[in-house]
């Protein structure tokens, strides 16, 4: 049964990879990406990864879709038609997709629990980590201890990330508050925003700190803390949430994660271990992973969050002070 | 049949990654050739995860009475992949926000007849 | 049973999908992304229940948060660009 | 028995939702103006999605699923509704008119 749904969910994901190639306004391809990102997290839920899906959710739907609408707002909605004629691009796709096509005979069927995938490092995750780690969330706990390194240099890419389109577009404050047009006089959408802040901050550290024993982590916990201050941005205009976060905070907090990560992986170190080594943290092992992990998540999520942040501001504030 | 169902996921995916990649290379708008990019990158991940489906597996959280899990390991790829995928879009994003201030225009056509003018 | 229902939900998917691809105005393809980002909630949930593991529900709050903000945002754009009421194919 | 009075009561509801959300949908697709279609919509996000969720607590007992759907519940009942006023909202102040008499404005 759970086939039958992904076959119809795939084919939905192509129609709407068909009707954004069709569509010109650019609002309308924005709106059909955001749907395209929807129906792809829900297949990663029926293909079992849920942490993907909670990422997926959170990053394709949410921030990539806000930083879309953000660029479209201050460039343009309408894409010419090209002068081209799109025949050699389509004569490269078709080649390339047949090829790929081709390849694809060759490789395990779909759900085939004999797979070569299957046979090496997996099973050995599967059966290790509730002896080693002890946490249910196996993903996680690849993710935070078995290849702790890996995750190190992804905070620092997004750190990276943070950085460059910093570089790129700057940060200026607002010091009045400019209201968007569309939802200025909306009052039910203030009362619901500062009904929903705590809570999505809270949920966001439940994300955090359940991510051991369910879908969740650092990642996830950072983007939705960030979500929550957008929305307050949305609702409140750009200089209040601006004067919430202030700036020198924001930069403060980017790179206090990381090194938060860093310092976790030096002090495994200093107790003897080797970098990013959870063991020796505390008495117990198992306890040491626990809390190693707990820790490099807090790192993670406190600059996923805060770079979130700065992009955001980043796109959003060049766009106001563009404008008038 | 079997062999269609068997692999039916990885053609859909590439059928999606070949319309991320045409909008990639036949459509001069830049905010387009990102969106192109968004999807191309998608289905690779939905590639990634097709592969780690087990048939009859449960998502790979250890709980007592279930003995079949799906592979963890590409989740875990896909989930930092999808994180990168963010950043390269923002940075992306940023970069057509200047070349719109430079060039007035975020069509690539109109900002090559520029450059051959400069 | 609960196929029954994830079908249902598919097929407003479906329709949904429709919807947000002939416009003919962008509030009505908001509309339509909105109204997908409530079913794909729903779904989401179904399908918990359906493979025998509801605990996983916390991705569909996820949604429920992500696609109310996404459409604040599209909302905060929209105004400010002119063309809303153009036709949907070229 | 009681357990069986409860799984009936359970499908009645998520079939009734499923019903809600199908007419709904069905109204999206169907009905003349954005306007109009609004009202469709929200039957989809209240009371089919309502109802639905209220069939999967009762499938889920006393149990955190149930505390989660019930979060899950309350939020969209808030979010959902504001997200459909907000829409409304900005169309009407995007001129957008209202289909009075005509199929086409």
């Amino acid at each position: 049964m759970e086939h039958f749904i992904d076959i119809v969910l795939l084919g939905l994901l192509m129609i709407t990879g068909f009707a954004i190639v069709r569509l010109r306004s650019l609002l309308a391809v924005t709106m059909l990406t955001s749907i395209y990102s929807l129906l792809s997290a829900a297949l990663f839920v029926v293909l079992d990864a849920v942490d993907v899906a909670l990422t997926e959710a959170a990053i394709g739907a949410g921030i990539s879709t806000i930083l879309m609408l953000a660029t479209i707002a201050q460039t343009t909605d309408r894409e010419k038609v090209p002068r081209h004629t799109p025949l050699l691009p389509l004569i490269v796709v078709i080649t390339t997709g047949a090829a790929l096509i081709y390849g694809t005979l060759d490789m395990p069927h779909y759900g085939d629990p004999d797979a070569p995938v299957h046979r090496h490092m997996a099973a050995a995750y599967l059966h290790d980590t509730p002896l080693e780690i002890g946490v249910p969330n196996v993903v996680t706990s690849v993710l935070a201890s078995y290849r702790g390194y890996d995750t190190l240099g992804e905070v620092t890419v997004i750190f990276t990330a943070g950085i460059g389109v910093l570089a790129l577009l700057g940060y200026h404050t607002r010091r009045q508050n400019i209201q968007p047009p569309g939802i200025k006089k909306i009052v039910v959408l203030r009362v619901i925003a500062k009904l929903f802040l705590p809570l999505i901050l809270l949920f966001a550290l439940y994300i955090l700190f359940h991510g051991d024993y369910g879908p969740g982590g650092g990642f996830q916990a950072g983007v939705i803390f960030a979500t929550g201050f957008i929305l307050y941005a949305l609702a409140f205009g750009l200089g209040n949430a601006q004067r919430l976060i202030p700036q020198r905070l924001l930069h403060g907090l980017a790179a206090a994660g990381v090194l938060i990560y860093a310092a976790v992986g030096i002090e495994g170190m200093l107790l003897g271990g080797k970098f990013l080594e959870y063991r020796v943290l505390a008495d117990d092992p198992v306890t040491g992973q626990h809390l190693g992990i707990m820790l490099i998540e807090l790192g993670v999520g406190i600059t996923v969050a805060a770079v979130m942040l700065i992009i955001y501001f980043g796109f959003v504030s060049r766009q106001n002070s563009g404008d008038s | 049949m079997s062999n269609l169902l068997g692999h039916y996921n990885y053609w859909i995916v590439i059928v999606l990654m070949m319309t991320g990649f045409y909008i990639v290379i036949a459509r001069p708008n830049l905010i387009k050739k990102v969106i192109g990019l968004f999807i191309f990158q998608t289905s690779v991940f939905i590639l990634f995860i097709s592969m780690a489906k087990i048939e009859g597996g449960s998502a790979p959280i250890i709980e007592e009475g279930i003995s079949v899990y799906s592979n963890p390991l590409p989740h875990v790829l896909i989930l930092t992949a999808i994180v990168v995928s963010l950043a390269t879009t923002a940075l992306g994003l940023a970069l057509i926000v200047r070349i719109r201030e430079a060039y007035g225009t975020t069509n690539e056509d109109e900002i090559h007849v520029q450059d051959e003018q400069d | 049973m609960f196929i029954t229902v994830s079908a249902v939900i598919l097929v407003a998917i479906a329709i949904g999908l429709v919807r947000a691809f002939r416009g003919p105005t962008l509030y009505d393809r908001v509309m339509a992304a909105n109204m997908i980002g409530t079913l794909t909630v729903l779904m989401v949930a179904v399908l918990g229940f359906m493979t025998g593991r509801p605990e996983f529900l916390d991705i569909a709050l996820v949604y429920v948060l992500i696609s109310f903000v996404s459409t604040i945002a599209v909302l905060r754009v929209v105004n400010t660009s002119n063309d809303t009421t153009e036709d949907s194919k070229q | 028995m009681m357990a069986l009075a409860l799984d009936l009561l359970s499908w009645i509801f998520l079939l009734a939702g499923a019903a809600f959300l199908l007419i709904g949908a069905i109204g999206v697709l169907r009905f003349p103006d954005f306007y109009t279609r609004l009202h469709a919509v929200s039957v989809c996000d209240t009371m089919g999605a309502g109802l639905v969720l209220i069939g999967l607590m009762l499938q889920g007992g006393l149990s955190l699923v149930t505390v989660k759907l019930l979060l899950i519940f309350y939020f969209m009942m808030f979010t959902c509704p504001t997200a459909v006023h907000a829409l409304a909202q900005a169309a009407l102040q995007g001129k957008l008119k209202p289909v009075v008499d005509d199929r086409e404005s």
